[in-house]
C-alpha cells in the first residue's frame, strides 16, 4: 500500500485550490461543497457580517493607533484576515466554547468582548479578556498551539456532560490557531486526540501566509488542510477572505460535531496585510508586490460590491455601519485611555484558589514594605 | 483500620474520588484496561466505565492539555504520567498553562488538576525511570507540589490533592508502592489536617533530619542507627514541597540547633536548597551550624547498578548528621 | 477544497491492506512497488536475512530468560518482529546513521552490536550500546519519539557535509519508533522538519498493534503511514513479517533519500508476540485469539518455507544457523554472567566534557568518603 | 576596542563563531530573514548562507531535538529559543537529550550546543514574555548556565559558549539589549579567563550584593545609593549560574559577613536559594546574619504594568540590604 503526497503539487503558499462563495470582485459563486451550508444565508445576514467586519477592522486600526501613542505595550493587527475571523466566529452559538489565539479580534468581537476587554490585555493591564465564561471565549493564547488541546479536552468535556434530557450536549469546542502553529507538537497531538476520542471540536487553521517573517513554505510542503484527513479528520480549505465562505465552512464542521461525528478542521486562507504585531518591520522580509496581490482580494470590500449590487447595502448603510465601528473604537480609547493599574498587591491574588501559607507571608511583607514608604512619605 | 500497599491505598483513593464526585475522570497511558503499570488504577475503569477512566494517546503534552481542557468545563482531572522521566514533554502545558490560568483568568478558571508521579529511584530501573524532578514544580508558581511516604499518608492526601481547586504535582516513591501499613479508608476529609502540614515522624533533641517520600524510610533508619550512637534525632517528613510547613520545620530547628536534609534530586537548585535557605533565614540565631544537604549528586542518574553510590543512603545519612554535629567520625568532613 | 480522510475505512488495527512479496505460507508473490526493490535478491541473501531473524529471535529468548533469572533489570522482547527489524536495517549500509528504540535488538544485532552490549543496557551497567560511532548507530532511546528528531538533525547535518569530491555525501539517517509514538509531538515535529529541509531521513515505524496495553486504534483512525504524505513525505505500508518486504521497502526509501528526493516513511505492520517488556502481564489486555492468529504470520517460518521449498535451505542449514544464533546467545549469556560493575567514582565521568568547579569538589567529596569507609575497615 | 550595543556585541560574536569554525551553524525561529526579533542574527543568514543559518519550523522541541542531531554529526549548533517563555515545549530534549547525552554515551556524544534565550522582564512585555526560567537549568545535572549582563561579557561569553564542547543555555536580558559598552572584538579566546567566573564589580567591605543578569545594573545602583548613607557595598556578578564560582562568592562573603542575594525569578527553589544555601555551608562562621533573599515573588509573572512590584528594584535591594544589616529603617524588617 503506498501512499504519496498527492497533494505536493499544490503550494502550501499563496491560495491555491480553496472553497468560495464570493469573488474577490464581489460576485456570488456557486460551491457544491459549501453551498448547503449558506443557502439561507439573507442580505441581512450578510450585512451583520459586513458590519462586524467593518467593526473589527476600525478596532484593529485604533489599536495599532494607540500602540504608536504608546498607550498600549504591544497590539497584533489582524488587518486582512476580518473575513476568516468574523465568518467562523458568526456561526457559533452562544453555548460552544471558543479557544483563540492572540491575533482573534474580530472572535472575540463577536463572541462580545467589549472595548474595554479588548485593550487591558495589549495595555498589559490584564493577561485575560475578563472572565472566559461570561461569553465562553477563552482570552487570548499566546503559547502557540497550547490552545488546540484545551479546545479537545474541553470538547471531551462535552461529551461527558448530558444536558437537562439526559442526552450528551451537542455543544461544539473551537480552536483558532495560525499557519505557524501547525508546526507545534500539541496542535498535531491535539488532532491525534480529537480523531481518537471522536471530540466534537473544530480546528480553524487561520493560514495567513506569515508566522512572522517565515513564509508557509516554512512549515509546510503541503497545503495545511490535508494534514487533517491523515489523522482522520475532514477538512475544508476555504478562501479565507469570504466571510460567506468562513459562515458556511463552520456550520459543515459544526453540524458534523454536533451530531456526533467528530472533529472537523478548516484551512482559512488568508493574508495577514499587517505587520506581525507592532513590533515587527515587515518590510524586511515582504515583497511588497505580494501584498500589493492581497490587497485585490479584500474581504470587505467583495462584501459591499456584492451587497451594493443586490442593493442591500447603499452609502447610508455604510456611513451608518462606519460611525457604529467609529463608536465603538471611540470606546476602545477611552477605556484605554482611563485605565487605571490595579491595587499593587493585586499581584499576589488568585495564585492560588486556597491560602497559601508561602505566598501569604510575601503578601504581608511586600504589603509592610509599601506601607513603609508610606509612612516615610508621611 | 485496613492493612494496605501504597498502591492499593492510593486506588482505594481513586476509587473513592470517583466515586464521591462525578466531576473526577482519571487520564493517562494505560490507566484503564490495565489499570496503570504500577496498577494504581487497577479496577477504575470496570467501576467507572471509560467516559470517566481514560486510556490516552502516548502523548503527555496531549494529556495534560486535554485534562486542561476538561478543567474548563469543570472536571477535576486526575493525571497519571507513567513514569517521573517522562513528564517532560507536559512540562510546557504544566508551566504555562495549568500554573497559570488560575492567575490569568483572575480566579475564573479553576485548574483542579491532580498530576499523579510515579517517582524517584532505587527501584534498579532503565533511564529515565528514576528521576526526581519535584524542583522543577516547586519553582513554578501557582503549582502545588506534594510527596508522599506511606500508605496511610498517600490515601488521605491524594483524596485532598483531587478536592483542591488548586493543581497539585502529587509525588508517588515507587519504592513504596509495596511497602504496607495502615489505612483508615473512612476517614472524612473534612475531619483531615489541611494538605500541606509537616509532621515530625520521630522526636529528637540532637538534630534535625528533614527529607520526604522514600528518603523519609531512610532517614528513620539513620535516626535509629545514631539512637545506638548516642544521639537522639527529629526526623521531618515534609509531605508538601511548595508550600513548605517552615513553622513545623523552624519550630524542630529552634529545638536541636543542627538540620540535614536529605532528597534524591541532585542538589544543585533542589529542594534542599530552598528548604537550607529558607531555614537559615527563620532561625538563624539558633542555628550550631549550617544546614547540611545529603542529595543525589550533580549528575544525570546513572546506570541501575551504580544507583546506590547516588541516592542518599543510611550512611550518607548518618555521615551527614556526624558533620553537622561536628563529631570527629564524619567521613566526608573534610573541607574539599 | 476538500479532504477527506479517504483512508478511514482501513483500520488502523491489525493487518489491512499491506505491500508483501512473502505470504504467511512461505509464496513469493509480486508487488509492483517493491518488486524493482527485491528483484537482485538473491536466495544466498534470504538465508542471511534468515538466519539474522534467527539470531534475533534467539538472543531475544536468552535476554527474557536472563530477566527472569535476575541478571538483567528489564528486557523487552522483540518476538515476532525480527522481520521488519532485520530486513529494514539489512538494507543500510555502513555510513548511515540508525536511531532506534529500545526494542529494536535486530536492528542493533545488524548494525554490529555485541551480545555484550546488549546485556549491559538491561542490565543497568550502562546506558548506550557503546560508542556510538564505532557502528553509526546510537543507543536505544526511551524517551518516546524523542530520537525521531535526532535522525532529522543527523540528515540535515548529512546535507550540510560534503564528502571528499565535494558533493554532498548520500548518506542517510534512520530513525525507528513504534505505533504509540506516533502519537507525539515529536513525531510528527521530525516529519515537519524533514520535509520543509528534503533531508535524507527515512521513518521506520514498526507498528505491532500495541503501545503496552493500548491497541494502535486509541492512537490512530487512520492507517499510520497515510500521516506522512500529509506533511509532504510518501510512504509504504508493508506487511512488517515479510523480511524481503522490509528490505525492499528500505532500499525504495533509501534511495529516494540518497538521490536528494527527501525524506521517506515505512510502516511496518507486524505485531509484538511477546510482552512489552519483561515488567509487563500482557494477558490483562490482549486476547488469545488475536496472538494465535499472528503465530501463523510468523516471519521466520515463512521464509524458512520458501527456502526450502526452493531447496536453498535443509535441516543441515538450519541446524548450522540455529547453533550459530545458540552460539550467540551463550556469549551473551556469559557476557551478562560475568559483568562487572565499574568503580562508583565513574559515576562522576563524562558528566561535562570539561572540567567542572562545582561537580569536581563532589567527587572528591565521595571519594573522600569512600576512603573513610576503607580506613575504618582496615 | 569599539562601542556596541549588547545586541551588536552578541551577533559580532556570531559572526566571529560561523566565519572561525565551519561546525557552527545558527538556527531558530526567524533568525535568518529577519535577523532574529531583537535582531542579534542580524546579517547572518546574507554572510553564510541558508546551510549555516537556518529559519526552521515554529516547533521548539524540534528546534532542540534537531540540534541535537546536528550534534551527534559533529555540528556546534546556536539555537535561539525566541523568548525566554518559548523554551518550555523544548524541556524535554534539553533535560533528557541534551544534558545528558554525553554522560549516556561516556563521552562518545559530545553536545556542544548553545542555546541563547532572549530573557527576563521589565520591558513591559506580554504574556510568557519576561520570564527568567534559569532555576530549571541549574537544576539540570550536564548544562552549564550563563547569563551576561554588559556587552563585553555578552561577546565573550557568547563566544566561550559556543566553543564549549558542553551545552551552554546562554541567558540574554533583553532589558539590556540596547545597552552599550565598550567591546574588544579582536580578543583570542584563549586569552581570556574561563566562562565559570564570576566577576566582583564594585568592591566593598560591609555586605555583598550577589546577582546576575539584568539586576547587575540595578545591584549597582543600589550600591552607589547605599554610599551615600555611608555604607560600602560589594557587588559581584556571577555570570555563570552553574557552576557558580563560590571561590569568588564566598572570598567576598568572608569579608564582609553579610550578603543580599537577588534575582528577578521567583525565589521558591530558585538560584538564590542554591546561593544562599551554599554560601552558609562555605561560610557559615563568617556569616553576621543569614543571607537574604530579594527576588521575583512567588507569582507567576505579572501584567506588565504591574511589573515594577514584582521586580527587585533599588528600594527593595536596598531595604534587603538594611535588613542583612540589621539597620533599624529598613522597610519591611518584621517578621512575619
Ligand atoms: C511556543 C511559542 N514559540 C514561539 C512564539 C513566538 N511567536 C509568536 S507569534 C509567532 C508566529 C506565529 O505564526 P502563526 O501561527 O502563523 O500565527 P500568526 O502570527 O500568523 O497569526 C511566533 C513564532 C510563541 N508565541 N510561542
Ligand atoms: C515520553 C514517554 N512516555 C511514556 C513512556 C512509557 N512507555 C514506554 S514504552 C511505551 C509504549 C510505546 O509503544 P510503541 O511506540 O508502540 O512502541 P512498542 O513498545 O510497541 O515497541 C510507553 C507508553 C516513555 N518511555 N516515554
Ligand atoms: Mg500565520
Ligand atoms: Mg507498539
Amino acid at each position: 500500500m503506498t501512499y504519496s503526497p498527492s497533494t505536493a503539487a499544490e503550494p502550501a503558499t499563496d491560495v491555491g485550490p480553496v472553497a468560495r462563495l464570493i469573488t474577490p470582485t464581489g460576485e456570488r459563486v456557486a460551491d457544491s461543497t459549501l453551498d448547503p451550508w449558506a443557502g439561507d444565508v439573507d442580505d441581512a445576514l450578510l450585512v451583520d457580517l459586513y458590519r462586524d467586519m467593518v467593526r473589527t477592522r476600525r478596532l484593529d486600526t485604533e489599536g495599532v493607533a494607540l500602540q504608536r501613542q504608546g498607550q498600549l505595550g504591544l497590539w497584533a493587527p489582524c488587518l486582512g484576515q476580518e473575513a476568516a475571523q468574523v465568518g467562523t466566529a458568526r456561526a457559533l452559538r452562544e453555548s460552544d466554547f471558543v479557544f483563540p489565539s492572540y491575533r482573534e479580534l474580530g472572535v472575540q468581537l463577536v463572541r462580545g468582548a467589549t472595548p474595554a476587554q479588548l485593550v487591558e490585555v495589549w495595555r498589559g493591564e490584564e493577561q485575560s479578556m475578563g472572565d472566559p465564561f461570561t461569553r465562553n471565549t477563552a482570552g487570548p493564547q499566546i503559547i502557540i498551539g497550547a490552545q488546540t488541546l484545551h479546545a479537545v479536552g474541553y470538547a471531551m468535556g462535552i461529551q461527558r456532560t448530558p444536558g437537562a434530557d439526559g442526552q450528551p450536549s451537542d455543544d461544539v469546542a473551537v480552536a483558532y490557531f495560525g499557519d505557524g502553529a501547525s508546526s507545534q507538537g500539541d496542535v498535531n497531538e491535539a488532532m491525534v486526540f480529537a480523531a481518537s476520542f471522536g471530540a466534537p471540536v473544530v480546528f480553524v487553521c487561520s493560514n495567513n501566509q506569515w508566522a512572522i517573517s517565515e513564509p508557509v513554505a516554512v512549515q509546510s510542503r503541503t497545503p495545511l488542510a490535508a494534514r487533517a484527513p491523515a489523522f482522520g479528520i475532514p477538512s475544508l480549505r476555504i478562501d479565507g477572505n469570504d466571510v460567506l465562505a468562513g459562515f458556511a465552512a463552520m456550520r459543515w464542521a459544526l453540524e458534523r460535531a454536533r451530531s456526533g461525528a467528530g472533529p472537523a478542521y478548516i484551512e482559512a486562507v488568508t493574508y495577514r496585510m499587517g505587520a506581525h504585531t507592532t513590533a515587527d518591520d515587515p518590510t524586511r522580509y515582504r515583497d511588497p508586490a505580494e501584498l500589493e496581490r492581497w490587497r485585490g482580494r479584500d474581504p470587505i470590500t467583495r462584501v459591499e460590491t456584492l451587497l451594493r449590487g443586490r442593493g442591500a447595502l447603499d452609502d447610508d448603510l455604510v456611513a451608518e455601519i462606519a460611525a457604529d465601528a467609529d463608536r465603538l473604537a471611540a470606546q476602545m480609547r477611552t477605556a484605554c485611555l482611563s485605565a487605571r493599574t490595579r491595587d499593587p498587591l493585586t499581584i499576589f491574588d488568585e495564585v492560588y484558589a486556597a491560602p497559601h501559607t508561602g505566598l501569604d507571608r510575601q503578601r504581608r511583607a511586600y504589603a509592610a514594605y509599601l506601607d513603609g514608604f508610606e509612612e516615610e512619605a508621611r | 483500620m485496613t492493612e494496605l500497599t501504597m498502591a492499593r491505598s492510593l486506588n482505594a483513593a481513586l476509587h473513592r474520588a470517583l466515586a464521591d464526585d462525578p466531576t473526577v475522570v482519571v487520564m493517562g497511558e494505560d490507566v484503564g484496561t490495565l489499570g496503570g503499570v504500577f496498577r494504581v488504577t487497577d479496577g477504575l475503569l470496570a467501576a467507572y466505565g471509560k467516559s470517566r477512566v481514560i486510556d490516552t494517546p502516548l502523548a503527555e503534552s496531549g494529556i495534560v492539555g486535554a485534562a486542561v481542557g476538561l478543567a474548563f468545563h469543570g472536571f477535576r482531572p486526575v493525571v497519571e504520567i507513567q513514569f517521573d522521566g517522562f513528564i517532560y514533554p507536559a512540562f510546557d502545558q504544566i508551566v504555562c498553562q495549568v500554573a497559570k490560568l488560575h492567575y490569568r483568568t483572575r480566579g475564573a478558571v479553576r485548574m483542579p488538576l491532580t498530576i499523579r508521579v510515579p517517582w524517584a529511584g532505587g527501584v534498579g530501573a532503565a533511564e529515565h525511570h528514576s528521576e526526581s524532578p519535584e524542583a522543577y514544580f516547586v519553582h513554578t508558581s501557582g503549582l502545588r507540589v506534594v510527596a508522599v511516604s506511606n500508605p496511610a499518608d498517600a490515601h488521605i492526601m491524594l483524596r485532598q490533592a483531587i478536592a483542591s481547586d488548586d493543581p497539585v504535582v502529587f509525588f508517588e516513591p515507587k519504592l513504596l508502592y509495596h511497602a504496607k501499613g495502615t489505612v483508615d479508608l473512612e476517614t472524612d476529609l473534612a475531619d483531615t489536617a489541611p494538605m500541606g502540614l509537616a509532621r515530625v515522624v520521630r522526636e529528637g533533641v540532637d538534630a534535625t533530619i528533614v527529607t520526604y517520600g522514600a528518603q523519609v524510610v531512610t532517614a528513620l533508619q539513620a535516626a535509629t542507627a545514631a539512637e545506638d550512637d548516642g544521639l537522639s534525632v527529629e526526623v521531618i517528613d515534609l509531605r508538601s514541597l511548595s508550600p513548605v510547613d517552615y513553622d513545623t520545620v523552624a519550630a524542630s530547628v529552634r529545638k536541636t540547633g543542627r538540620v540535614v536534609i536529605t532528597h534524591e534530586a541532585p542538589g544543585e537548585a533542589g529542594v534542599g536548597a530552598e528548604v537550607a535557605a529558607s531555614i537559615t533565614e527563620r532561625c538563624f540565631d539558633h542555628l550550631e551550624a549550617a544546614p547540611v544537604r545529603v542529595t543525589g549528586h550533580d549528575i544525570p542518574y546513572p546506570p541501575a547498578k551504580l544507583e546506590r553510590h547516588h541516592l542518599p543512603d543510611l550512611d550518607r545519612i548518618l555521615d551527614a548528621v556526624d558533620r553537622v554535629l561536628d563529631r570527629p567520625h564524619s567521613l566526608s568532613g573534610v573541607q574539599l
